[in-house]
């Protein structure tokens, strides 16, 4: 079942992997302490929001588009959640019902975002851009002027970082989100239906595949995974706040790319773009324990960007090739 | 790049094409609502707010939306001219950032020279990366990505993290703000200038038609011994000289600079106000003319929400909702065309 | 040529609109303005209360610009205003150093009057625009770093390591903030290291995650954290918290948030947070209205202050978990209204319990 | 006796207008059990419109149409191929990151979004798709992904996918092939021939092409379409291609194959090339071309011969061997350096290689060669106009706005504006041209092959990779037989005038 999975995936993400595992080598020579288990545990923990929006987004680049609006619907469900979560500020709890409203924000306006994208016709860029601002104005609406509303519950504030089996559980959720993701995408029509439709949405189309309802779906299943992170995010923090999925849109993207999931569609897949987010998350971990310049990171970020992607185009430049 | 509009596919199933009959009217209607689309929802923007609050329609009103749509116009202009070869440079903000801090560091001592060698070098950065694009043929949304990255970092480190202000010779580009002409300053006109020169450009020299024919089918232009890598590489000259010249903009209206001032936020706006001009996201697509009024209105969306009285926390939802708006109205739909 | 003649077309319509310098402004035409970074800060929503409370005070209405963390947001919001016919009496807590010459600039064309808060570049001076741009203010950020130095490190005795947060690395705020924390480690601590410094830009959660990776690097080597406002340190105390290090570790910040207070008094972790500096939002905008308001009314004529009323340091408090008692009155419902009350009554420069402390100097901007 | 079953499929007065334009008047047509029906018809004739309406693409304004006695009506693709069309498009129209049983299942990955979130099952999915792959005879393993597949297999899946309807239903198929031989070499179309007899066994054919004698071959009942009707319906047998020619033209007979006279060798070849190689598509090969000749290169595919053709326009790099052009050696190859050097390229995928699409006529004319339309950098956009006008009324392209966007044009007067942008320069001395009649109907054909012809004429020394063996045989001076990467032989066709399709099948295979 899992070598089923893995040859799935456009070419086996060996290389990704030999990178990760260069990395680290790296990074443990710089500073011993990167290998220890303290901070493995504490690379699962940060890689896990990224990793629970990456495979919403994979979904969505698969098929061509593209998801911009992932730090505005974490903030418009991160302070759902924490509103109606025990909190210093409204002191409701609706319990499960908490979750529903929040992930049901985000499912909302991916659904906002899909129908303005497939009925309107506006490009998923600006719809999501648009969808952006909205959820971040939503959330701003909720946080008002009132109180930093922070979660009062102890063992909901811990539960992230709590170790089951030596991993946080926050990696426990991820990794859940992202085999059901490589499930949607290996054993579900809908996922297979996503990869025709990157590869060519006019085939899609006149073959009968209900392209619409596809992207729709796609990006309301994003939505509601940024919603999850931004749950997660936010008991994770253990306060509310509405900018919580600030620079995530610019770690997660890179990260499928990276992996080598093409921004033009078809081609890639969950898990390797879950090794991009790793790869990131262990970049930026290393720089910090390396004890490189802060005002370097950036820097050093972008060049690991450019030399990832220009070292996987490399032997495939070609006269005619198009890349846009 | 995504987002793509894809009238062209290898293996789109069709019977054989015929232009469907009733599609020439057609043809002409939608061109006729492109060139006019941006205008007209800037003029109606303008009204509804004039309606609201006369005084916008005054000159201090006029003068305010040109003087914050001036910055965006340059990042705007040089964005729809890479978008129109099919390409993205999100790195061009962050161009225009560097450019503003050298600005601010060179021209106390350099003067006239210091305005010229900041250009020189956001034109390098430009080289730079259409070369990188070009050669190596990796998509440029994650290559100029990576050096937006870099172009951070930079502007940090040759800052060095501080405020610069300009004591000496500003007023050499102070002029460019405070100089008004019919209630505009002579950035704004500068930035339409350029705009005139960059739609000259596309539709009256052999480069244009090379830079389009590229955005439209770049297999094609490669075939027709278009010189793509050359083209390419200039595309992405002209967005860094585009950048270079949002630089000078916001030093002449700040008269200081820093990594995190006026310009570290003109990306997403510069995206925005080229696809409200009417600039395809797929590429081979853009009237630099219309990109103005693209600048305009997304300059004027901020003003607009602030004069229709929406509270403070509401902004972000109603700016999200008006670009939406915006784009629907003016996009390019061409029937059966795959939207990305 | 033609570029020539556009220019002398140019200057000569400038000089037209030049300063609007004119008899005093009568109250229906004012309108108040707070311009805030954002509106989800509890500083920044304590700056609109204080707006109000003047508003409701003087009986002008006020509006509200929300830059949204955006240099050009903040820029066109301001300017929509300025566009809207009335005299503008401004409160701008700037987002970036840079953008204060341009607001200022559009202001005084507007025939407006602005208090700058916390940002503006170092050789940008009130003294030389003239009376539109009113003074510039801000709480000194050397003392805050001093505050935090001294509590951190009295509460581990002289003795260990700390490790910084910064906010945005270019922002004068911070920038001070943490040279002045530097200064009183040096000057009175010999024994105290600073291990490391992680700009966190205002971030919770970034502040989070920099923590999390600075207990990583040095484990329990970490005696104390100090991070420039709260609200980075409220992320940097959680992840102590997972990492089971908050009881061993001391927290000092600036800002006492009404979660940071809420820690103190339950004493969270052992007594963490062992340093907090107290000003408030509410006041440093009814300070910075109200001196631009007297500006509009003529009561005061800038150009005629002192130096230390153009740039101005106003005081600072250092709250300990021992004296933090006396500074809950401040947050009590109707406090930002009695505030005001007292500052019309004391001036802009003489209201406790921030008082004007000093300025005027060369580097004021730089405290 | 037994009743005879109702006709697979059966049109009733089927029509279809666009605005003004009746593109499809009152059309009846019958396809029984197991039969082959040919269509043929000029470009705008109807034949898409008619495709499309039994695709389920588009919908019938009036008339009805009956599947197997009972009346359908399809609200798309879906409706149609559950009700048993399958089509097999004139382009491939497969998912090439997907594998073949996917691509052959499509209707397993059809339906509403939510209702699909089920399982696959990949055993199931594969064992079904071999079933269909054996049915067709084709040997493909299920589980490769399309785009690990040669060009003739992968038509093998497109036929499969053709035949592949739904197994709970009992109905014969009917399966639609556009043009489906366009695209494949001599070879290929034998066993494409092959496939389709054995198709008969169980489903209905519609065949259509544009080369007439595979009609006659192929089909046992052709129809001819002419401005949007029926000009003739009947049996192959006996039927003549002058006969099928003159129903779809009007009348008119069928174009005089040219006799051409050995062109005047000039002491310098215009082409020349020497041991040429590249990796893994040709080899060693070497040849001349003249100034005034054409020179033709055949063989099947993956012979190599495409790729030789787009290496010496330098759209491909070669790693052995030298190019000479006009005597002198080149180095360092490239698509400028050889269209600076008077080369000029037709690629065979028109719609993605050979016209901007989205650009008018005119830019596409003075994309290559402005001429007069340009003066230094600049261009004259009036001239550029009279330039495109003047090859529009040449050519005799339809419709006569050169400001239209070439992409909405017909294919073959796509390639007229293509064979303008190459011939819009003096200083054209080598013209190569893939498939140039790829998709064309007998009108285009015909002017193409006159500019080829009298560029030839010119002077221009013309190196063409044709169709059919018959094209070759009908334009060239000389056939280069490629094999493998290899070339296998050559013919001068001036000293050997007898010369057999056969005996040139038999160096390709």
């Amino acid at each position: 079942m899992v070598n089923h999975l893995l040859s799935r995936e456009s070419k086996g993400p060996t290389g990704l992997i030999l990178a990760v595992v260069a990395l680290m080598v790296v990074f443990s020579f710089l500073n011993p302490r990167f290998a220890s288990v303290e901070n493995l545990q504490n690379v699962l923990f940060q890689s896990s929001v990224p990793l629970i929006i990456v495979v919403g987004a994979t979904l969505v680049i698969l098929m061509g588009s593209i998801d911009l609006s992932v730090q505005g619907v974490m903030g418009a469900a991160g302070m759902a959640w924490i509103l109606i979560t025990p909190n210093t500020r409204t002191g409701l709890d609706y319990g499960v019902w908490a979750w529903v409203i929040a992930l049901g924000t985000g499912v909302a306006l991916g659904l906002f975002a899909g129908l303005i994208y497939e009925r309107l016709k506006v490009p998923s860029f600006v719809a999501t851009l648009g969808t952006w601002y909205v959820g971040l104005g939503i959330g701003i609406m909720l946080y008002g002027n009132g109180l930093l509303p922070s979660l009062t519950n102890e063992a909901l504030a811990r539960w992230p970082t709590r170790l089951t089996l030596g991993i946080p559980n926050s990696f426990w959720l991820a990794g859940a989100v992202v085999v059901v993701g490589l499930v949607i995408m290996n054993y579900t029509r809908f996922g297979r239906g996503l990869l025709a439709i990157g590869n060519n949405e006019a085939i899609a189309r006149s073959s009968g595949i209900s392209v619409s309802r596809y992207k729709i779906m796609a990006l309301a299943i994003a939505g509601g995974l940024s919603a999850l992170a931004g749950i997660l995010a936010t008991m994770q923090l253990g306060s509310g706040s509405s900018d919580i999925g600030s620079t995530q849109l610019f770690t997660v993207i890179p990260a499928a790319v990276i992996g080598g999931t093409a921004l033009s569609g078809g081609e890639g897949g969950v898990l390797r773009s879950s090794l991009g987010v790793f790869l990131l998350v262990i970049l930026n971990n290393g720089l910090v324990l390396a004890g490189v310049d802060p005002d370097y990171q950036q820097g050093v970020f972008g060049l690991i960007l450019i030399l990832a992607i220009v070292t996987v185009a490399w032997p495939h430049r070609n006269r005619l090739k198009v890349a846009k | 790049m995504m987002n793509k509009i894809q009238t062209i596919s290898s293996s789109q199933p069709s019977f054989g094409g015929v232009i469907p009959p009733g599609g020439l009217t057609r043809h002409r209607v939608v061109a006729a609502w492109h060139a006019l689309a941006p205008v007209l929802v800037f003029v109606s923007m303008l009204l509804i707010v004039g309606i609201l609050n006369p005084n916008y329609l005054k000159p201090l009103g006029i003068s305010i939306v040109t003087a914050s749509a001036a910055p965006i116009l340059f990042v705007a202009l040089g964005q729809a001219m890479v978008l129109n070869i099919g390409s993205i440079d999100l790195s061009n903000a962050a161009i225009s950032m560097v450019g503003a801090i050298l600005v601010a560091l060179w021209l106390p001592g350099m003067g006239v020279m210091g305005i010229v060698a900041v250009l020189a070098v956001t034109v390098a950065i430009g080289i730079l990366n259409g070369l990188l694009v070009a050669v190596t043929q990796v998509p440029s949304f994650a290559l100029t990505l990576g050096t937006l990255g870099l172009l951070q970092t930079a502007a940090l480190v040759t800052s060095d993290s501080q405020t610069i202000y300009i004591s000496e010779n500003r007023e050499l580009i102070a002029a460019l703000y405070s100089t008004s002409l019919l209630f505009a300053p002579l950035t704004f006109w500068i930035g339409v200038f350029v705009a005139l020169v960059y739609w000259g450009l596309l539709s009256l020299t052999r480069l244009g038609l090379g830079m389009t024919a590229i955005g439209k089918n770049e297999r094609a232009a490669t075939l027709s011994a278009v010189p793509t890598l050359p083209i390419k590489v200039i595309t992405y000259a002209i967005s860094g000289l585009s950048g270079g010249l949002a630089g000078l903009a916001i030093v002449a209206q700040a008269g200081s600079a820093s990594a995190s001032g006026l310009g570290s936020n003109l990306l997403l706006p510069g995206i925005a106000a080229a696809l409200v001009g009417g600039t395809s996201i797929s590429g081979g697509q853009t009237n630099p003319i219309n990109v103005v009024f693209g600048a305009l209105t997304v300059a004027f969306v901020p003003i607009a929400i602030q004069a229709m009285g929406f509270g403070a926390e509401a902004q972000s939802l109603v700016y999200g909702l008006f670009i939406i708006t915006v784009v629907a109205l003016t996009t390019s739909r061409v029937r059966g065309a795959v939207i990305k | 040529m033609k570029t020539k003649s556009l220019l002398l077309a140019g200057i000569a319509a400038s000089t037209l609109s030049g300063a609007a310098l004119a008899a005093p402004v009568a109250k229906e035409d004012m309108v108040l303005v707070v311009s805030v970074i954002n509106t989800t800060n509890p500083y920044m929503i304590s700056n609109i209360e204080g707006g109000k409370a003047l508003s409701e005070e003087l009986g002008i209405p006020l509006e509200i610009v929300n830059s949204n963390g955006s240099s050009q947001t903040e820029i066109a919001g301001i300017m929509s205003i300025l566009a809207s016919g009335k005299t503008p009496i401004m409160f701008v807590n700037t987002v970036a150093s840079s953008d204060a010459p341009t607001i200022v600039d559009a202001v005084k064309q507007a025939g407006g009057y602005v208090t700058i808060w916390w940002n503006k570049p170092a050789d940008y001076k009130p003294q030389d625009v003239g009376d539109n741009f009113v003074a510039f203010q801000k709480i000194p950020g050397l003392s805050s770093g001093a505050c935090g130095a001294k509590a951190i490190a009295e509460s581990i005795g002289g003795k260990g390591n700390v490790v910084l947060l910064p906010g945005v690395p270019d922002s004068t705020t911070s920038k001070t903030r943490v040279a002045g924390f530097r200064a009183e480690i040096e000057a009175n601590w010999p024994d105290i290291k600073i291990l490391d410094e992680r700009p966190s830009n205002w971030d919770p959660q970034l502040g989070a995650r920099n923590a999390q990776d600075l207990i990583v690097k040095y484990g329990d080597q970490i005696n104390g954290v100090w991070s420039a406002d709260d609200g980075m340190q409220i992320g940097a105390m959680q992840s102590f918290e997972n990492a089971g290090l908050l009881d061993k570790v001391k927290f000092a910040s600036d800002g006492l948030y009404p979660k940071t207070l809420e820690d103190i008094q339950s004493g969270r972790g052992n007594n963490a947070i062992v340093g907090e500096t107290f000003h408030r939002g509410y006041m440093a905008s009814a300070v910075g209205l109200y001196t631009a308001y007297l500006a509009a009314t003529g009561e005061i004529v800038p150009s005629e202050l002192s130096d230390d009323k153009r740039e101005s340091l106003f005081q600072l408090s250092c709250v300990t978990p021992g004296n933090y008692q006396q500074y809950l009155q401040y947050d009590e419902p109707g406090a930002p209204a009695a505030f005001v009350d007292r500052l019309v009554q004391n001036g802009p420069w003489a209201t406790d319990p921030m008082p004007l402390v000093g300025g005027g100097r060369a580097d004021a901007s730089e405290w | 006796m037994t009743q005879t079953p109702p006709p697979v499929l059966r049109l009733i007065n089927v029509s279809r207008s666009f605005g003004a334009v009746k593109a499809l008047n009152n059309v009846s047509l019958e396809i029984r059990r197991g039969e082959v029906l040919g269509l043929v018809g000029e470009n705008g004739a109807g034949k898409s419109t008619l495709l499309k309406i039994l695709a389920g693409i588009e919908k019938p304004d009036t008339g009805k149409i009956e599947m197997n006695g009972v009346e359908v009506k399809f609200r798309g693709p879906n409706d149609a191929r559950a009700a048993g069309v399958g089509v097999v498009h004139q382009e491939q129209s497969l998912f090439t990151n997907l594998t073949v049983a996917e691509n052959i299942e499509q209707h397993a990955m059809t339906g509403s979004a939510l209702s699909r979130l089920g399982l696959q099952d990949w055993g199931r999915l594969n064992r079904e798709a071999q079933k269909v792959l054996d049915k067709i005879g084709a040997k493909l393993n299920p589980n490769t992904k399309v785009s690990d597949l040669s060009f003739i297999d992968r038509q093998m899946v497109e036929i499969a996918r053709a035949v592949c309807i739904d197994p709970g239903r009992r109905s014969t198929p009917l399966v639609i092939l556009d043009e489906p031989t366009a695209v494949l070499e001599q070879q290929e179309t034998a066993v494409l021939e092959r496939e389709i007899r054995k198709l008969r066994e169980f489903a209905s054919v519609i065949f259509v092409s544009h080369r007439l004698d595979e009609i006659l071959r192929i089909c046992d009942r052709v129809v001819v379409m002419r401005s949007g009707s029926l000009s003739s319906d009947r049996p192959t047998a006996g039927v003549s291609k002058a006969d099928l020619f003159s129903a779809m033209v009007d009348g008119q007979a069928e174009p005089v194959i040219h006799a051409r006279q050995r062109p005047a060798v000039a002491s310098k070849p215009a082409v020349k090339v020497t041991r040429l190689s590249r990796q893994g598509e040709f080899h060693d090969i070497s040849f001349e071309v003249h100034p005034g000749q054409i020179l033709a290169l055949v063989g099947a595919s993956k012979s190599g011969r495409e790729s030789l053709a787009r290496t010496l326009f330098g759209a491909e790099t070669h790693d052995g061997g030298s190019i000479e052009i006009n005597g002198k050696p080149v180095s360092r190859w490239s698509i400028r350096k050889a269209v600076a050097a008077g080369l000029a390229f037709v690629p065979a995928e028109r719609k993605v290689e050979g016209i901007v699409g989205g650009l008018s006529s005119t830019r596409n004319i003075a994309l290559t060669n402005p001429g007069v339309g340009a003066v230094g950098p600049f261009l004259r956009p009036r001239t550029m106009a009279r330039v495109a006008k003047d090859w529009f009324s040449r050519l005799d392209v339809r419709p006569g706005d050169v400001s239209l966007p070439l992409g909405q044009f017909s294919g073959g007067n796509q390639q007229k504006v293509v064979m303008a942008k190459w011939l819009n320069s003096d200083a054209l001395k080598v013209l190569i041209l893939d498939h140039p009649l790829r998709g064309l109907d007998v009108g285009a054909s015909k002017t193409v092959n006159a500019q080829i012809r009298a560029a030839c004429k010119a002077g221009v020394a013309v190196i063409l990779i044709p169709d059919t063996i018959e094209e070759a045989l009908e334009m060239a001076d000389d056939i280069i037989v490629m094999r493998d990467g290899l070339r296998s032989a050559r013919h001068d066709l001036h000293s050997n005038r007898n010369l057999a399709i056969q005996d040139i099948v038999a160096d390709m295979v």
